[in-house]
């Protein structure tokens, strides 16, 4: 558009931006230097705001053998963390496929009742109900296993609606088309639906990943045994409350270490993620 | 090979002790293996075994806080009481070797012990000698108001975020201090006598405390540093030069602070009769859950036995700063001159035998204890931020205190 | 009206329905139904005991100043997350939607604290404003500000509420950005000519244009602040000084822990399920009206 | 190759939309039938039926004598050609070609040979191994119809195979859909709402609307006798134009103050028997300004090149008239205009039926 | 009102892409110039121009002898109608078409009064109230078309207004715009790529390809003596004719064998230069089979209705014939042809440029 142009109209949006950018990243700057530095110096309070020399010292520490109290190395926490996000992501996946695809391509009897059930649940995170959960959760003797961590966090209506709405997106020639190439029902999803909802499922597979990562009262909750511990959750041990000094350098060294994986999950899948973003809330 | 669950709250040098007593155990012998689990904090570690009872899930041993006795004696069903474990599995056990402050604390009034003592602490207030030296304070203050005027010099000198703080607010302020000023803090001897207490620490004296500690507040002569570990790191930093806090924190202070420190008994108003007292017990305790085989009671019995030794409870004194709570252990300690030379490592023990315990200083056994210590911080928050009077907040205290206990009244299995 | 052409086996859909139906059912309706049992009933910390006590938990609860204190807090923390992340995002979100040099960097630095775990980002948030040692904290206080969110339930407040609004402006921008870019030119283009100035065009056309995009990122930013800041709390102030940050998940948490309150906690619960099936319908009816926009 | 014969067939849809009527309906082996008609009358419905994509409610479809009402889409041996083409976006063209052949287990190398054929016929050959997207619109429609035709089925559907095409695209294959058709002699049912498309494609035509069957016929007998007001208006561009008129007598009708002579008009009629008069625009005689003639003032002329169309109006009612371009001066304010008694035609002003003689209009 | 000037416009997106590769254009006050083209000519980047919607890469555009390259589209005075409209859906009818007096500080009663001026002319009153998208395809295209006479503006601007309504709709709304423009006297821009939209409303044609103007002419003008290949095949449905040929000598062009005399024929062409001969499907006269006619055999009839196409080939080359249906006898196998001289084009078979006679192009 032919526009009036003045420096600093031109600049602001880049000022702006800059600082923007700069209040996100400071926290985690500081995270990263805190990580890099001994416990005197940060305990102190003379942290600079540049990294020091204690790197390898402190990750390797963290890998390796992990916080003083809690003792588990985070290679293992990680571990558990990515069985445990890809579990959610895939199960969420897996189960709300194959529903979405029943209530969009049969009618059935109680299929709004079925979708019904399964909506309400759209906004209802394990937390209201948390302490129920865990007592089904032991009940079924879940605690502490993978399937104990994953299984009840995949009932989710998002994953159910964006298909439900994806698929709504699929012409209802192609089914038609293949109505009259002569393929069934399960012939369909597998030869048109699925190779159709690749992207979908990719896009989907990024924020369920992210959210199975980050979980944490959850995973705080119902695993007892150190080594079914998750990431997210073995930070919190290294936060000390009571009689000991926290080390901090070690909590930072892990912090560090347990957004890397998912951070780096939508840096290089920036696409797929924002896609999938927009498209489960909407 | 047996594994034997131990759910515990132990952060920093004192989780190196537990970890090496469980490696130690685990050497000694082949038959059990007892796995050692860092839970979080005292109430986080309760929390986890109550939780994984509920669940079916409960460890085999559970560390937990003396304030968490009440709520462990009611739950009859959910524990296996020690003296009767020991005694099933053929293993010697004798309460009386125990300091009897400690006995008292974890047997039933008809005298049965319930939980193995492990971790007692008692309160002391920590110094930092240095910053005393520099601010001109030649003796360790010994009364509240002593405390108070060094803070006062301390702030002068340099010192002005922080003069003196507490950690473990309710503990110190509350419980320790009924204790060493021989005031009641609940009814029924503290609790002692029966789950029918009603709580009175809203006496004149208690909030003549607090009152001065809202002033103090005011200029930081007194800072509070919230309810978890700031206070440790302030004190250690040498931004806080005066704390109160367990005996416990012997191994980190040893491990962090660059600075000569002392542990010295808690100060008292020196015009409150009676005063100073004898201090009661802290730390936790090893409570058995109920609901195991034989077989793992006798692995629990084995590794009690091997936590009772002499030489090991010597060691743990000398190492954490936690008492040593056989007699056997703290003669061998002061016959071997320790003392002599550490003079400030026997200040909780000559607080805890002080004096002949009074009702007031006994013990303490409240139901519902751990959200009671919410309540009392919470108000004591409300307080030093000038959102409520003294006397207005120690009597919500008193009254939130009480409502809950009477629920605890109606729940408890009795 | 639904055209859609369908399949009509018989059994096959309810065996693709199974699984999720499973799931939900066994960890969402019969925890949901453990709830309303639990709320009716008091119990002792381990469960060894219970009796039935109708109401009286609601009851409690409805008589307690603390549970009004933890729905105002809960206003106050939302309202102030959601003004805050949606009007930050919404400013960073116009500003990278201008055509100008290094767009696509400046979205990308700007998406990745979606990624970042609430907990942790609570943990940053910590270790920069604490008093004693965080560095914010002591420049703070050096600057003879009094900060100390260990007392001064204000202070305490705000960081959790900066620490959520951190969290949160990423995912708000994303959605902003796409609803600008949504917008189609040409609107743009007609109000240029119908003679708006910029500042002008945005408040009476991209503004009004991104209302639907407004209102859902409002539904979930509740929802956000509600549910998923339950780590930064934790990690921060764990509902302190004095309840000043205590949530009403955060108290839902609170007072069943330790097995002291499960009935109360239960009570909660259920209100807070109602809340947020309330939520969801307004929320759905809006989608759906949306749909015909 | 085979014959589809409808029989009273009826749709109704959930929610009582009664969708179709009841439409029976004869199409001779290796015809094309179109059905045509203004959007929601039907036909996509009816067209579905045959498919067997929509379930009949009443009513008999049969293709080659045998009745399908039950028999599922795949086993009726149709094609269908959809509007959106409906290819398969993650199969190659190849393999959308192929899909239909390969779950029906046709030998691998009589899929290849038959896919090649038909990708011959069309002329994608180029294209077999690109996905649809890569595709230009008229390519995408090519291989709809290399999908329909590599199954040979007895029967093809069309349901507006073209409207997603621009003009010229829309031109040029229909042309080519009308030769295919007629090279491989296969049935068919087209669908479109474009009645120049109608016109130009079918050898039967059928004129639908709500729902109802309102002409069946040859294209041409078709646009020279409307058999209803519907038809009339609905089949030609620019649509006829129709005048409010009154029955006079015999064979004459009052419009307008002028007395027209019709030739095609049912005997019988009372005078006084209200009407209307249609009258293509291009079937008017353009006069000087000649008596006998009806002048019409010209309010506005379009120029469409090889013709001109001057509107205007005639006793209240919009008037259109065509004519080749320069038959008409430049400068002219008005049009004297004079009607052919064989070009009027009458319709029946409250039914909308044509009031042509009986005996001929049975004839057609 | 005003005039609008271009000279020598050029527009390179950035990417090197030269979207309008040197464009002079006079559009005088009052007039209705259409640009028509194929897609991607460049026809909405010069429209944009006008309109300060794209800035200009050189030359300069003027509207009402005010050189505005420089002018925001807010200062312009002019209006603009968007394919799609582009109502403001979160405002009312009445708001949609009050913004942009608003924006100017229009007086509250004066808005209203001009709103509900242009809401009478274009009989939108009833909607005023509605939100835009509870409106009809048609009605939104009369609320945009308000949008853009309410504020009176010197120059209308329109790109492809009508492209989003079907062909009835487009076929009515087209006549009224031309009204509208008429009644209104605004000198207006009307960008299509539908020729039959453009041959009906321009006062000026203008004929774009690739960037450059092709033909600028009264629509008449245009049709009739096309003044290069592309030009005579873009306008016209069907296209005209082309075939191959040769020059024999003056006047005379050899055909596929046959000679035919061309009567709008350049001098001084030498024998042999390679020429297309040009002849539109509805300029060839029909003739038994007499001698000197071309016999074209019937591949394919198109029935129209009131014409019919004849497909054929004539020297390998397509070929269509438009006759007046019943002109030729269905039976009919292959057609005489005889073609006037005077209605053959000539095309230079390498440019593509028009060989007429220079004198008579000049005077158009
Ligand atoms: N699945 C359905 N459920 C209910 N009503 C339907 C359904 N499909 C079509 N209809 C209705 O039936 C009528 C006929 O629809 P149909 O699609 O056959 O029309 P059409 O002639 O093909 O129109 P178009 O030219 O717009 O494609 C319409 O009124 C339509 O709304
Ligand atoms: N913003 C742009 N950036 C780069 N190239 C562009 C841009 N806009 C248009 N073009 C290119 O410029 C050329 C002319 O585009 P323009 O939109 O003017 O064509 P048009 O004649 O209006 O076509 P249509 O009939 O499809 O609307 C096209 O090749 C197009 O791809
Ligand atoms: O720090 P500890 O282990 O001595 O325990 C302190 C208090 O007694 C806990 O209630
Ligand atoms: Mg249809
Ligand atoms: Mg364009």
């Amino acid at each position: 558009m032919v526009e009036r142009r003045h420096w600093f109209s031109d600049m602001l949006p880049h000022l702006i931006l800059t600082i923007g950018v700069g209040i996100l990243a400071f926290p985690v700057w500081l995270a990263v230097v805190g990580s890099t530095w001994d416990a005197g110096t940060i305990a102190n309070g003379t942290m600079p705001l540049y990294p020091g020399p204690y790197a390898v010292e402190n990750y390797t520490r963290a890998l390796g053998h992990g916080g003083r109290s809690s003792g588990e190395p985070v290679g293992m926490l990680m571990l558990n963390s990515f069985v445990m996000a890809l579990a959610i992501a895939l199960g969420k996946i897996a189960i709300s496929m194959i529903s979405a695809y029943a209530v969009v391509y049969f009618r059935f009897p109680f299929r709004m009742a079925a979708f019904w059930l399964i909506f309400i649940t759209l906004m209802l995170p394990v937390e209201v109900r948390i302490y129920p959960t865990y007592q089904v959760v032991a009940q079924v003797g879940l605690l502490d296993t993978y399937a104990g961590l994953a299984v009840p966090l995949i009932a989710s209506a998002t994953a159910t609606l964006l298909f439900r709405q994806f698929f709504m997106t699929i012409p209802p020639e192609l089914v038609e088309a293949s109505k009259i190439d002569g393929a069934g029902p399960l012939k369909f999803f597998k030869d048109t639906v699925l190779p159709l909802s690749i992207t979908t499922m990719a896009a989907l597979f990024v924020i369920q990943f992210i959210y199975g990562w980050n979980q944490y009262l959850w995973p705080l909750l119902i695993t007892t045994r150190p080594d079914m511990q998750t990431i997210v959750v073995g930070i919190k041990k290294l936060l000390v409350t009571q009689d000991a000094l926290t080390e901090w350098q070690i909590a930072m060294t892990t912090a560090v270490l347990a957004m890397l994986p998912p951070v780096l999950v939508v840096l290089v899948m920036q696409k797929l993620f924002v896609r999938g973003l927009v498209e489960t809330e909407k | 090979q047996t594994e034997i669950q131990w759910w515990h709250a132990m952060t920093g040098a004192n989780n190196d002790v537990v970890n090496k007593l469980a490696a130690d155990f685990n050497a000694s012998q082949k038959e059990y293996k007892v796995v050692a689990t860092y839970k979080g904090s005292y109430p986080d570690a309760l929390n986890a075994g109550i939780a994984a009872f509920r669940a079916g899930n409960a460890p085999h041993i559970l560390q937990v806080f003396e304030v968490g006795t009440a709520t462990m004696m009611a739950a009859k069903g959910a524990i296996k009481p020690v003296q009767e474990m020991m005694k099933e599995a053929g293993e010697n056990f004798d309460p009386k070797s125990y300091l009897p402050a400690i006995t008292g604390y974890y047997s039933t009034a008809k005298g049965d012990m319930l939980s193995f003592p492990f971790n007692s602490s008692s309160m002391v207030m920590w110094v930092n000698r240095d910053a005393l030296k520099k601010a001109n304070i030649a003796e360790i203050p010994k009364t509240w108001p002593e405390v108070f005027e060094a803070g006062k010099k301390l702030k002068a000198a340099g010192w002005d975020k922080c003069g003196f703080t507490a950690a473990w607010s309710p503990w110190a302020l509350v419980e320790q201090f009924s204790a060493w000023h021989n005031v009641p803090m609940g009814t029924k001897a503290n609790g002692l006598d029966g789950f029918d207490t009603e709580m009175k620490f809203n006496s004149p004296l208690h909030v003549k405390l607090l009152t001065d500690l809202v002033n103090l507040q005011k200029d930081k002569t007194y800072d509070y540093s919230g309810r978890g570990n700031e206070n440790e790191g302030r004190f250690t930093s040498g931004e806080c030069p005066i704390m109160l806090t367990s005996s416990g924190f012997y191994g980190n202070v040893k491990a962090n602070a660059k600075f000569d420190f002392a542990a010295a008994p808690m100060p008292y108003y020196p015009d409150a009769p009676g005063a100073p007292q004898n201090s009661i017990i802290g730390g936790a305790s090893l409570w058995v859950m109920g609901g195991k085989s034989a077989a793992e009671y006798k692995g629990v019995a084995k590794f009690f036995t091997f936590l009772s030794d002499t030489d090991r409870q010597a060691k743990l004194h000398i190492e954490s700063g936690y008492l040593p709570i056989t007699k056997a252990a703290y003669d061998k300690v002061k016959a071997s001159g320790f003392y002599k030379d550490f003079p400030d490592r026997e200040t909780p023990i000559k607080e805890l035998t002080n004096k002949e315990p009074t009702e007031n200083s006994r013990g303490l056994r409240f139901g519902n204890m751990v959200q009671i210590r919410d309540m009392i911080s919470e108000e004591l928050e409300n307080a030093l931020a000038g959102k409520k009077s003294p006397q207005q907040a120690l009597d919500d205290a008193v009254s939130r205190s009480n409502a809950t206990l009477r629920q605890f009244e109606r729940t408890a299995g009795r | 009206m639904d055209r859609r052409t369908v399949f009509n086996n018989r059994l096959l859909p309810y065996l693709l329905l199974a699984p999720q139906l499973a799931v939900t059912l066994v960890f969402f309706y019969w925890p949901a139904s453990q709830a309303a049992w639990m709320s009716f009933r008091l119990e002792d910390a381990f469960g060894l005991t219970t009796e039935f006590v109708g109401l009286e938990n609601f009851q409690v609860l409805l008589r307690d100043p603390s549970y009004y204190g933890a729905m105002v807090n809960t206003v106050v923390f939302s309202g102030s997350v959601a003004f805050l992340s949606l009007s930050l995002a919404l400013l960073l979100a116009v500003m990278a939607d201008k055509q100008i040099r290094g767009a696509t960097a400046y979205r990308t630095l700007l998406v990745w604290p979606y990624a970042v775990a609430p907990a942790i980002a609570g943990v940053f948030w910590l270790f920069m404003f604490q008093p004693s040692l965080g560095m914010i904290g002591r420049t703070l206080r050096g600057m003879g500000v009094d900060w100390n969110p260990l007392l001064n339930g204000g202070d305490a407040m705000l960081l959790v509420i900066l620490a959520a609004t951190w969290k949160q402006i990423s995912y708000n921008f994303l959605f902003f950005l796409a609803g600008l870019q949504s917008i189609p030119k040409s609107l743009i283009e007609a109000a240029a000519i119908d003679g708006a100035r910029p500042t002008r065009r945005f408040w009476t056309i991209v503004f009004p244009m991104l209302s639907p995009t407004t209102f859902f990122l409002l539904v979930v930013n509740i929802v956000y602040v509600f549910f998923d800041t339950f780590g930064i709390i934790d990690a921060i102030t764990r509902g302190g000084p004095a309840k000043a940050t205590e949530t009403l998940v955060y108290k839902v948490y609170n007072d069943g822990r330790l097995g002291g309150d499960l009935g109360g906690s239960a009570a909660q619960s259920v209100i807070l399920m109602a809340i947020v099936i309330a939520l969801t319908a307004i929320q759905f009816r809006y989608v759906e009206k949306k749909v015909t926009y | 190759m085979a014959v589809v014969t409808l029989q009273n067939v009826r749709k109704v849809y959930a929610g009582d939309i009664e969708a179709v009527k009841g439409v029976s309906l004869d199409i001779p082996d290796g015809h094309l039938c179109v059905l045509v008609g203004p959007s929601g009358c039907g036909k996509s419905t009816l067209l579905r039926m045959v498919a067997g994509l929509e379930t009949i409610t009443s009513g008999s479809v049969a293709i080659g004598g045998r009745e399908v009402n039950e028999v599922e889409p795949a086993d009726r041996d149709i094609a269908m050609v959809f509007q959106n083409y409906a290819l398969y976006p993650h199969m190659s063209v190849y393999d959308n070609i192929a899909y239909g052949l390969r779950n029906r287990r046709t030998p691998k190398d009589e899929i290849d040979r038959r896919v090649q054929e038909a990708a011959r016929i069309l002329a994608i050959e180029p294209f077999l191994n690109r996905k649809p997207r890569a595709l230009s619109g008229g390519q995408r429609q090519r291989v709809a119809m290399g999908r329909a035709i590599v199954r040979k089925p007895q029967v093809f559907l069309f349901d507006e195979p073209l409207s997603n095409l621009d003009a010229k695209l829309r031109v040029q294959m229909r042309v080519e859909i009308k030769k295919l058709q007629r090279a491989l002699g296969v049935t068919s049912i087209y669908v479109t709402h474009d009645q120049v498309e109608a016109m130009t494609l079918s050898d039967k035509l059928v004129v639908m609307n709500a729902g109802r069957v309102e002409q069946v016929g040859a294209p041409s007998e078709v646009y020279r006798r409307p058999a209803t007001r519907f038809v009339a208006t609905f089949i030609g561009s620019p649509p006829m134009n129709l005048l409010d008129g009154v029955v006079e007598g015999e064979g004459r009708v009052r419009v307008d103050g002028a007395v027209l002579d019709v030739s095609d008009m049912r005997a019988g009629l009372q005078p006084g028997h209200l009407v209307e008069v249609g009258i293509r625009p291009e079937d008017l005689e353009i006069v000087g300004s000649a008596s006998n003639s009806v002048s019409l003032p010209i309010d506005f002329v379009e120029e469409l090149g090889a013709t001109q169309l001057f509107y205007g109006a005639l006793g209240g009612q919009p008037f259109v008239v065509q004519a080749g371009t320069g038959v008409v001066p430049a400068d002219a304010k008005s049009l004297g205009l004079r009607i052919a008694a064989e070009r009027i035609h009458v319709f029946d002003r409250e039914s909308g039926q044509r009031l042509g003689r009986v005996a001929e209009t049975a004839a057609a």
